[in-house]
Protein backbone atom coordinates (compact mmCIF):
# COMPACT_ATOMS: atom_id res chain seq x y z
CA UNK A 1 0.00 0.00 0.00
CA UNK A 2 1.31 3.59 -1.01
CA UNK A 3 -0.53 6.97 0.25
CA UNK A 4 -0.07 10.18 -0.56
CA UNK A 5 -2.09 12.30 1.07
CA UNK A 6 -2.54 15.58 2.42
CA UNK A 7 -4.80 14.51 5.34
CA UNK A 8 -4.03 13.22 8.59
CA UNK A 9 -3.69 9.49 9.22
CA UNK A 10 -3.81 7.23 12.34
CA UNK A 11 -0.55 5.66 12.98
CA UNK A 12 -1.84 3.25 15.57
CA UNK A 13 -5.41 2.52 12.92
CA UNK A 14 -2.67 1.75 9.88
CA UNK A 15 -0.45 -0.40 12.07
CA UNK A 16 -3.11 -2.96 12.76
CA UNK A 17 -4.62 -2.71 9.71
CA UNK A 18 -1.60 -3.38 7.76
CA UNK A 19 -1.15 -6.46 10.67
CA UNK A 20 -4.39 -7.73 10.55
CA UNK A 21 -3.94 -7.87 6.67
CA UNK A 22 -1.41 -10.84 6.73
CA UNK A 23 -1.83 -14.14 8.86
CA UNK A 24 1.74 -15.59 8.26
CA UNK A 25 4.03 -13.07 9.69
CA UNK A 26 5.98 -13.03 12.77
CA UNK A 27 7.34 -9.63 12.56
CA UNK A 28 6.69 -6.32 12.42
CA UNK A 29 8.76 -2.78 12.21
CA UNK A 30 7.40 0.68 11.64
CA UNK A 31 8.81 3.82 11.31
CA UNK A 32 6.62 7.10 12.12
CA UNK A 33 8.25 10.81 11.41
CA UNK A 34 6.67 13.28 13.75
CA UNK A 35 7.24 17.24 13.05
CA UNK A 36 9.73 18.47 15.42
CA UNK A 37 10.03 21.57 17.31
CA UNK A 38 13.51 22.00 19.33
CA UNK A 39 12.52 24.57 22.15
CA UNK A 40 15.97 26.44 21.12
CA UNK A 41 14.73 26.99 17.46
CA UNK A 42 10.89 26.51 17.45
CA UNK A 43 8.83 26.18 14.33
CA UNK A 44 5.20 26.62 13.90
CA UNK A 45 4.48 24.19 11.20
CA UNK A 46 6.23 21.95 8.64
CA UNK A 47 5.05 22.91 5.05
CA UNK A 48 5.89 19.78 2.76
CA UNK A 49 5.51 20.47 -1.31
CA UNK A 50 4.98 17.22 -3.31
CA UNK A 51 4.94 16.41 -7.06
CA UNK A 52 1.97 13.93 -6.18
CA UNK A 53 2.12 11.86 -9.61
CA UNK A 54 6.36 11.46 -9.36
CA UNK A 55 5.48 10.52 -5.31
CA UNK A 56 3.09 7.96 -5.96
CA UNK A 57 5.73 6.11 -8.95
CA UNK A 58 8.54 6.38 -7.19
CA UNK A 59 7.39 5.09 -3.83
CA UNK A 60 5.37 2.41 -5.61
CA UNK A 61 9.06 1.26 -6.92
CA UNK A 62 10.69 1.46 -4.12
CA UNK A 63 8.59 -0.25 -2.03
CA UNK A 64 8.18 -3.23 -4.80
CA UNK A 65 12.41 -3.31 -4.34
CA UNK A 66 12.05 -3.56 -0.83
CA UNK A 67 9.64 -6.41 -0.69
CA UNK A 68 11.78 -8.40 -3.59
CA UNK A 69 15.04 -7.46 -1.97
CA UNK A 70 14.26 -8.36 1.80
CA UNK A 71 11.39 -11.03 0.83
CA UNK A 72 8.93 -9.43 2.79
CA UNK A 73 5.20 -10.60 2.77
CA UNK A 74 4.51 -6.59 2.48
CA UNK A 75 4.76 -3.00 3.00
CA UNK A 76 3.97 0.12 3.11
CA UNK A 77 4.04 3.71 2.80
CA UNK A 78 2.45 6.66 3.77
CA UNK A 79 3.52 10.15 3.48
CA UNK A 80 1.62 13.30 4.03
CA UNK A 81 2.21 16.90 2.16
CA UNK A 82 0.60 20.77 2.67
CA UNK A 83 1.19 21.87 6.26
CA UNK A 84 1.97 20.01 9.19
CA UNK A 85 2.02 21.10 12.74
CA UNK A 86 5.09 19.98 15.26
CA UNK A 87 3.63 16.80 16.68
CA UNK A 88 1.98 15.70 13.43
CA UNK A 89 2.93 12.94 12.19
CA UNK A 90 4.44 13.32 8.68
CA UNK A 91 4.64 9.75 7.00
CA UNK A 92 5.06 5.85 8.52
CA UNK A 93 6.51 2.79 6.93
CA UNK A 94 6.04 -0.37 7.69
CA UNK A 95 7.40 -3.72 6.96
CA UNK A 96 6.16 -7.46 7.76
CA UNK A 97 8.25 -10.55 7.40
CA UNK A 98 8.72 -13.94 8.80
CA UNK A 99 11.46 -12.60 10.64
CA UNK A 100 12.99 -9.37 12.40
CA UNK A 101 15.96 -8.81 10.79
CA UNK A 102 14.13 -8.68 7.36
CA UNK A 103 11.41 -6.67 8.95
CA UNK A 104 14.59 -4.40 10.24
CA UNK A 105 16.35 -4.03 7.12
CA UNK A 106 13.02 -3.66 4.96
CA UNK A 107 12.10 -0.77 6.79
CA UNK A 108 14.99 1.24 6.69
CA UNK A 109 15.82 0.68 3.57
CA UNK A 110 12.15 1.53 2.85
CA UNK A 111 13.32 5.34 5.06
CA UNK A 112 16.69 5.88 3.50
CA UNK A 113 15.51 5.51 -0.33
CA UNK A 114 12.82 7.50 0.65
CA UNK A 115 14.54 10.73 1.52
CA UNK A 116 16.96 10.81 -1.30
CA UNK A 117 13.98 9.45 -4.03
CA UNK A 118 10.79 10.31 -3.00
CA UNK A 119 10.03 13.85 -4.28
CA UNK A 120 9.18 16.24 -1.12
CA UNK A 121 10.65 19.19 0.24
CA UNK A 122 10.31 20.91 3.39
CA UNK A 123 10.19 24.26 4.91
CA UNK A 124 10.48 25.25 8.16
CA UNK A 125 7.51 27.51 9.17
CA UNK A 126 9.59 29.95 12.08
CA UNK A 127 9.10 33.77 13.82
CA UNK A 128 11.05 34.87 11.54
CA UNK A 129 9.63 33.78 7.66
CA UNK A 130 9.91 30.20 6.03
CA UNK A 131 13.06 28.55 5.23
CA UNK A 132 13.61 25.08 3.48
CA UNK A 133 15.42 22.44 5.02
CA UNK A 134 18.48 21.72 3.28
CA UNK A 135 19.47 17.61 2.00
CA UNK A 136 21.93 16.40 4.30
CA UNK A 137 24.77 14.43 2.59
CA UNK A 138 24.66 11.93 5.01
CA UNK A 139 21.30 10.39 3.87
CA UNK A 140 22.90 10.07 0.70
CA UNK A 141 25.54 7.99 2.36
CA UNK A 142 22.50 6.07 4.51
CA UNK A 143 20.98 5.12 0.57
CA UNK A 144 24.37 4.23 -0.77
CA UNK A 145 25.23 1.42 1.96
CA UNK A 146 22.50 -0.67 0.35
CA UNK A 147 24.27 -0.54 -3.23
CA UNK A 148 25.40 -3.85 -4.81
CA UNK B 1 5.96 20.16 -23.61
CA UNK B 2 5.73 21.10 -19.88
CA UNK B 3 8.92 21.77 -17.66
CA UNK B 4 7.89 21.81 -13.97
CA UNK B 5 10.22 23.91 -11.09
CA UNK B 6 9.58 22.67 -7.64
CA UNK B 7 10.97 23.98 -3.65
CA UNK B 8 13.38 26.75 -3.81
CA UNK B 9 13.89 26.70 -7.39
CA UNK B 10 10.03 26.83 -8.01
CA UNK B 11 10.59 30.18 -5.49
CA UNK B 12 13.38 31.67 -6.96
CA UNK B 13 12.15 31.64 -11.41
CA UNK B 14 8.68 32.94 -9.19
CA UNK B 15 6.68 30.11 -11.46
CA UNK B 16 5.94 26.26 -11.15
CA UNK B 17 6.19 25.73 -14.93
CA UNK B 18 6.74 26.54 -18.35
CA UNK B 19 5.42 25.80 -21.77
CA UNK B 20 8.19 25.10 -23.97
CA UNK B 21 8.97 23.77 -27.82
CA UNK B 22 13.02 22.89 -28.06
CA UNK B 23 14.39 22.82 -31.15
CA UNK B 24 15.11 19.26 -32.98
CA UNK B 25 18.89 19.64 -31.61
CA UNK B 26 17.65 19.45 -27.91
CA UNK B 27 17.62 15.27 -27.88
CA UNK B 28 17.89 14.45 -24.55
CA UNK B 29 16.79 15.90 -20.98
CA UNK B 30 20.53 16.99 -20.27
CA UNK B 31 19.95 18.99 -23.47
CA UNK B 32 16.86 20.34 -22.46
CA UNK B 33 18.56 21.65 -19.34
CA UNK B 34 21.66 23.30 -20.94
CA UNK B 35 18.48 24.79 -23.89
CA UNK B 36 16.35 26.07 -20.36
CA UNK B 37 19.92 27.84 -18.92
CA UNK B 38 20.62 29.33 -21.83
CA UNK B 39 17.52 31.38 -21.94
CA UNK B 40 17.06 32.25 -18.16
CA UNK B 41 19.88 34.06 -16.47
CA UNK B 42 18.00 32.93 -12.74
CA UNK B 43 17.84 29.58 -13.84
CA UNK B 44 21.43 29.07 -15.16
CA UNK B 45 23.12 30.86 -11.69
CA UNK B 46 20.23 28.60 -9.93
CA UNK B 47 21.51 25.31 -11.38
CA UNK B 48 25.47 26.32 -11.10
CA UNK B 49 25.65 22.73 -9.22
CA UNK B 50 23.91 20.58 -11.84
CA UNK B 51 24.92 17.53 -10.20
CA UNK B 52 22.18 18.16 -6.73
CA UNK B 53 19.23 18.26 -9.42
CA UNK B 54 17.46 15.09 -10.23
CA UNK B 55 15.51 15.00 -13.62
CA UNK B 56 11.70 13.39 -14.26
CA UNK B 57 10.00 12.97 -18.04
CA UNK B 58 6.34 11.94 -17.51
CA UNK B 59 6.58 11.39 -13.78
CA UNK B 60 9.70 9.04 -13.80
CA UNK B 61 13.00 9.52 -12.11
CA UNK B 62 15.17 8.85 -15.21
CA UNK B 63 18.98 9.40 -16.14
CA UNK B 64 20.17 13.11 -17.34
CA UNK B 65 20.92 11.57 -20.64
CA UNK B 66 17.64 9.72 -21.19
CA UNK B 67 15.88 11.26 -24.73
CA UNK B 68 13.02 13.83 -24.50
CA UNK B 69 11.33 12.19 -27.52
CA UNK B 70 7.72 12.76 -27.07
CA UNK B 71 7.76 13.70 -23.45
CA UNK B 72 4.53 15.38 -21.74
CA UNK B 73 6.02 16.75 -18.41
CA UNK B 74 9.87 16.92 -17.94
CA UNK B 75 11.02 18.20 -14.27
CA UNK B 76 13.79 19.64 -12.18
CA UNK B 77 14.13 18.12 -8.87
CA UNK B 78 16.17 19.85 -6.01
CA UNK B 79 17.41 17.23 -3.90
CA UNK B 80 14.48 15.58 -1.61
CA UNK B 81 13.85 16.30 2.25
CA UNK B 82 11.20 13.87 2.43
CA UNK B 83 10.69 11.33 4.74
CA UNK C 1 7.56 1.83 30.38
CA UNK C 2 7.88 -1.87 30.81
CA UNK C 3 4.70 -4.35 30.88
CA UNK C 4 4.97 -8.22 31.30
CA UNK C 5 1.18 -9.46 31.28
CA UNK C 6 -1.03 -12.37 30.39
CA UNK C 7 -3.72 -9.48 28.55
CA UNK C 8 -3.85 -8.94 25.08
CA UNK C 9 -3.07 -5.63 24.12
CA UNK C 10 -3.92 -3.10 21.03
CA UNK C 11 -0.59 -2.24 19.43
CA UNK C 12 -1.94 0.16 17.69
CA UNK C 13 -3.03 1.99 20.93
CA UNK C 14 0.42 1.30 22.25
CA UNK C 15 2.13 3.25 19.69
CA UNK C 16 -0.42 5.93 19.74
CA UNK C 17 -0.23 6.59 23.58
CA UNK C 18 4.00 6.35 23.49
CA UNK C 19 3.98 8.84 20.24
CA UNK C 20 1.26 11.29 22.44
CA UNK C 21 3.22 10.94 25.49
CA UNK C 22 6.35 13.16 24.12
CA UNK C 23 6.71 16.37 22.44
CA UNK C 24 9.86 16.52 20.97
CA UNK C 25 10.43 13.40 19.20
CA UNK C 26 11.50 12.91 14.88
CA UNK C 27 11.34 9.35 14.95
CA UNK C 28 9.48 6.07 16.15
CA UNK C 29 10.30 2.71 15.36
CA UNK C 30 8.35 0.27 16.77
CA UNK C 31 8.83 -3.99 16.61
CA UNK C 32 5.64 -5.66 16.94
CA UNK C 33 5.88 -9.95 17.12
CA UNK C 34 3.31 -11.92 15.82
CA UNK C 35 2.30 -15.67 16.41
CA UNK C 36 3.05 -17.13 13.31
CA UNK C 37 1.63 -20.91 12.00
CA UNK C 38 3.86 -21.96 8.97
CA UNK C 39 1.07 -23.72 7.03
CA UNK C 40 3.73 -26.52 6.26
CA UNK C 41 3.97 -26.93 9.93
CA UNK C 42 0.99 -25.53 11.81
CA UNK C 43 0.69 -24.90 15.30
CA UNK C 44 -2.77 -24.03 17.21
CA UNK C 45 -0.96 -21.91 19.87
CA UNK C 46 1.85 -20.53 21.19
CA UNK C 47 2.78 -21.43 24.96
CA UNK C 48 5.17 -18.58 26.92
CA UNK C 49 6.44 -19.44 30.08
CA UNK C 50 7.99 -16.30 32.04
CA UNK C 51 9.39 -16.14 35.31
CA UNK C 52 7.70 -12.36 35.99
CA UNK C 53 9.89 -10.92 38.59
CA UNK C 54 13.21 -11.81 36.71
CA UNK C 55 11.54 -10.31 33.18
CA UNK C 56 10.65 -7.21 35.17
CA UNK C 57 14.18 -6.75 36.51
CA UNK C 58 15.66 -7.25 33.01
CA UNK C 59 13.23 -5.46 30.57
CA UNK C 60 14.08 -2.32 32.65
CA UNK C 61 17.29 -2.99 32.29
CA UNK C 62 17.46 -3.35 28.89
CA UNK C 63 14.91 -0.22 28.32
CA UNK C 64 17.51 1.56 30.82
CA UNK C 65 20.95 0.70 28.66
CA UNK C 66 19.34 1.32 25.05
CA UNK C 67 17.87 4.83 26.40
CA UNK C 68 21.70 5.73 27.41
CA UNK C 69 23.56 4.20 25.04
CA UNK C 70 21.06 6.07 22.11
CA UNK C 71 20.26 8.79 23.59
CA UNK C 72 16.76 7.71 23.20
CA UNK C 73 14.23 10.02 24.30
CA UNK C 74 12.12 6.98 25.52
CA UNK C 75 11.65 3.46 24.98
CA UNK C 76 8.98 0.77 26.10
CA UNK C 77 8.66 -3.21 26.37
CA UNK C 78 5.71 -4.92 26.29
CA UNK C 79 5.63 -8.25 26.51
CA UNK C 80 2.99 -11.04 26.94
CA UNK C 81 3.23 -14.46 28.28
CA UNK C 82 0.57 -17.33 28.67
CA UNK C 83 -0.99 -19.14 25.67
CA UNK C 84 -1.49 -17.42 22.52
CA UNK C 85 -2.93 -18.20 19.28
CA UNK C 86 -1.66 -17.37 15.60
CA UNK C 87 -2.29 -14.25 14.41
CA UNK C 88 -1.86 -12.53 18.28
CA UNK C 89 0.77 -10.23 19.18
CA UNK C 90 3.25 -11.76 21.66
CA UNK C 91 5.50 -8.23 22.02
CA UNK C 92 6.12 -4.99 20.74
CA UNK C 93 9.24 -2.48 21.57
CA UNK C 94 8.87 1.49 20.92
CA UNK C 95 12.21 3.38 20.56
CA UNK C 96 11.38 7.32 20.01
CA UNK C 97 14.32 9.49 19.14
CA UNK C 98 15.14 13.01 17.66
CA UNK C 99 16.48 11.04 14.73
CA UNK C 100 15.81 7.78 12.78
CA UNK C 101 19.04 6.30 12.84
CA UNK C 102 18.81 6.11 16.54
CA UNK C 103 15.47 5.09 16.87
CA UNK C 104 16.43 2.38 14.19
CA UNK C 105 19.27 1.16 16.35
CA UNK C 106 17.53 1.56 19.84
CA UNK C 107 14.67 -1.37 19.02
CA UNK C 108 17.17 -3.31 17.31
CA UNK C 109 19.00 -3.28 20.16
CA UNK C 110 16.22 -3.80 22.41
CA UNK C 111 15.04 -6.62 20.78
CA UNK C 112 18.86 -8.33 20.44
CA UNK C 113 19.13 -8.55 24.10
CA UNK C 114 15.45 -9.12 24.95
CA UNK C 115 16.03 -12.21 22.35
CA UNK C 116 18.94 -13.56 25.01
CA UNK C 117 18.16 -11.90 28.28
CA UNK C 118 14.52 -11.24 28.95
CA UNK C 119 13.12 -14.68 30.93
CA UNK C 120 10.63 -16.44 28.38
CA UNK C 121 10.25 -19.54 27.04
CA UNK C 122 7.87 -20.91 23.92
CA UNK C 123 6.45 -24.37 23.40
CA UNK C 124 5.01 -24.64 20.41
CA UNK C 125 0.99 -26.70 20.82
CA UNK C 126 1.04 -28.60 17.63
CA UNK C 127 -1.59 -31.71 16.10
CA UNK C 128 1.11 -33.93 17.81
CA UNK C 129 1.51 -32.38 20.94
CA UNK C 130 3.84 -29.29 22.76
CA UNK C 131 7.27 -29.08 21.56
CA UNK C 132 10.23 -26.16 23.06
CA UNK C 133 11.35 -23.87 20.72
CA UNK C 134 15.23 -24.17 20.73
CA UNK C 135 17.21 -21.09 21.15
CA UNK C 136 18.46 -20.02 18.14
CA UNK C 137 22.91 -19.21 17.87
CA UNK C 138 22.06 -16.40 15.83
CA UNK C 139 19.92 -14.61 18.49
CA UNK C 140 23.38 -14.63 19.94
CA UNK C 141 24.96 -13.59 17.25
CA UNK C 142 23.02 -10.34 16.49
CA UNK C 143 23.31 -9.57 20.52
CA UNK C 144 27.58 -10.09 20.34
CA UNK C 145 27.47 -7.28 17.96
CA UNK C 146 26.10 -4.59 20.51
CA UNK C 147 28.83 -5.70 22.11
CA UNK C 148 32.07 -2.98 22.87
CA UNK D 1 16.60 -20.96 50.54
CA UNK D 2 14.10 -21.21 46.83
CA UNK D 3 15.65 -23.16 43.89
CA UNK D 4 13.44 -22.51 40.46
CA UNK D 5 13.58 -24.72 37.56
CA UNK D 6 12.06 -23.29 34.33
CA UNK D 7 10.92 -24.69 31.24
CA UNK D 8 12.37 -27.66 29.57
CA UNK D 9 13.95 -27.78 32.92
CA UNK D 10 11.53 -27.95 35.00
CA UNK D 11 9.67 -30.20 33.04
CA UNK D 12 12.56 -33.03 33.14
CA UNK D 13 12.78 -32.32 36.53
CA UNK D 14 8.87 -32.70 36.95
CA UNK D 15 8.84 -29.56 39.73
CA UNK D 16 9.17 -26.12 39.63
CA UNK D 17 11.09 -25.57 42.51
CA UNK D 18 13.76 -26.48 45.52
CA UNK D 19 13.67 -25.78 48.98
CA UNK D 20 17.37 -26.36 50.12
CA UNK D 21 19.83 -25.58 52.74
CA UNK D 22 23.40 -26.08 51.18
CA UNK D 23 26.22 -26.85 53.40
CA UNK D 24 28.60 -23.64 54.35
CA UNK D 25 31.32 -24.78 51.74
CA UNK D 26 28.54 -23.73 49.01
CA UNK D 27 29.65 -20.39 48.58
CA UNK D 28 29.04 -19.22 45.05
CA UNK D 29 26.16 -19.90 42.98
CA UNK D 30 28.34 -22.42 41.07
CA UNK D 31 29.02 -24.09 43.95
CA UNK D 32 25.15 -24.42 44.27
CA UNK D 33 24.94 -25.86 40.98
CA UNK D 34 27.47 -28.34 41.50
CA UNK D 35 26.22 -29.58 45.01
CA UNK D 36 22.29 -29.73 43.10
CA UNK D 37 23.75 -31.93 40.60
CA UNK D 38 25.84 -34.20 42.86
CA UNK D 39 22.48 -34.96 44.29
CA UNK D 40 20.08 -35.03 41.64
CA UNK D 41 21.00 -37.43 38.70
CA UNK D 42 18.19 -36.13 36.77
CA UNK D 43 19.30 -32.57 37.07
CA UNK D 44 23.24 -34.25 36.53
CA UNK D 45 21.66 -35.28 32.89
CA UNK D 46 20.01 -32.46 31.96
CA UNK D 47 22.85 -29.97 32.95
CA UNK D 48 25.84 -31.67 30.85
CA UNK D 49 26.70 -28.33 29.06
CA UNK D 50 26.44 -25.97 31.47
CA UNK D 51 27.59 -22.84 29.82
CA UNK D 52 24.13 -22.82 27.98
CA UNK D 53 22.12 -21.81 31.16
CA UNK D 54 21.77 -18.52 32.91
CA UNK D 55 21.30 -18.44 37.01
CA UNK D 56 19.65 -15.64 38.39
CA UNK D 57 19.52 -14.35 42.24
CA UNK D 58 16.57 -12.81 43.87
CA UNK D 59 15.30 -12.00 40.57
CA UNK D 60 18.31 -10.42 38.79
CA UNK D 61 20.42 -12.62 36.14
CA UNK D 62 24.16 -12.71 37.86
CA UNK D 63 27.67 -14.59 37.04
CA UNK D 64 28.04 -17.90 37.93
CA UNK D 65 30.92 -16.84 40.52
CA UNK D 66 28.85 -14.56 42.52
CA UNK D 67 28.39 -15.18 46.25
CA UNK D 68 24.88 -17.36 47.13
CA UNK D 69 25.14 -15.06 50.40
CA UNK D 70 21.50 -14.43 51.89
CA UNK D 71 19.94 -14.87 49.22
CA UNK D 72 16.28 -15.72 49.16
CA UNK D 73 15.51 -17.18 45.56
CA UNK D 74 18.02 -18.77 42.80
CA UNK D 75 16.84 -19.82 39.36
CA UNK D 76 18.68 -21.96 36.66
CA UNK D 77 17.41 -20.43 33.20
CA UNK D 78 17.34 -22.48 29.87
CA UNK D 79 18.36 -20.34 27.09
CA UNK D 80 15.79 -17.98 26.57
CA UNK D 81 13.37 -18.07 23.73
CA UNK D 82 11.27 -15.17 24.10
CA UNK D 83 10.88 -12.08 21.91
Amino acid sequence: MIRVTEKTFDPGAELNAFQAAHTEAGALVSFTGIVRSKPDDPISALILECYPELAENELATIRQTAIERFSLIDAAIIHRHGRLVPGETIMMVLALAPHRRAAFDGAQFLMDYLKTDAPFWKQEETATGLRWVEAKPEDDDARARWAR
Amino acid sequence: MKVLYFAWLRERLNRASDEVSPPPEVVTLADLVAWLRAQDEVLDHAMTNPAIFKLSRDARIVPWDTPIDGAREIAILPPMTGG
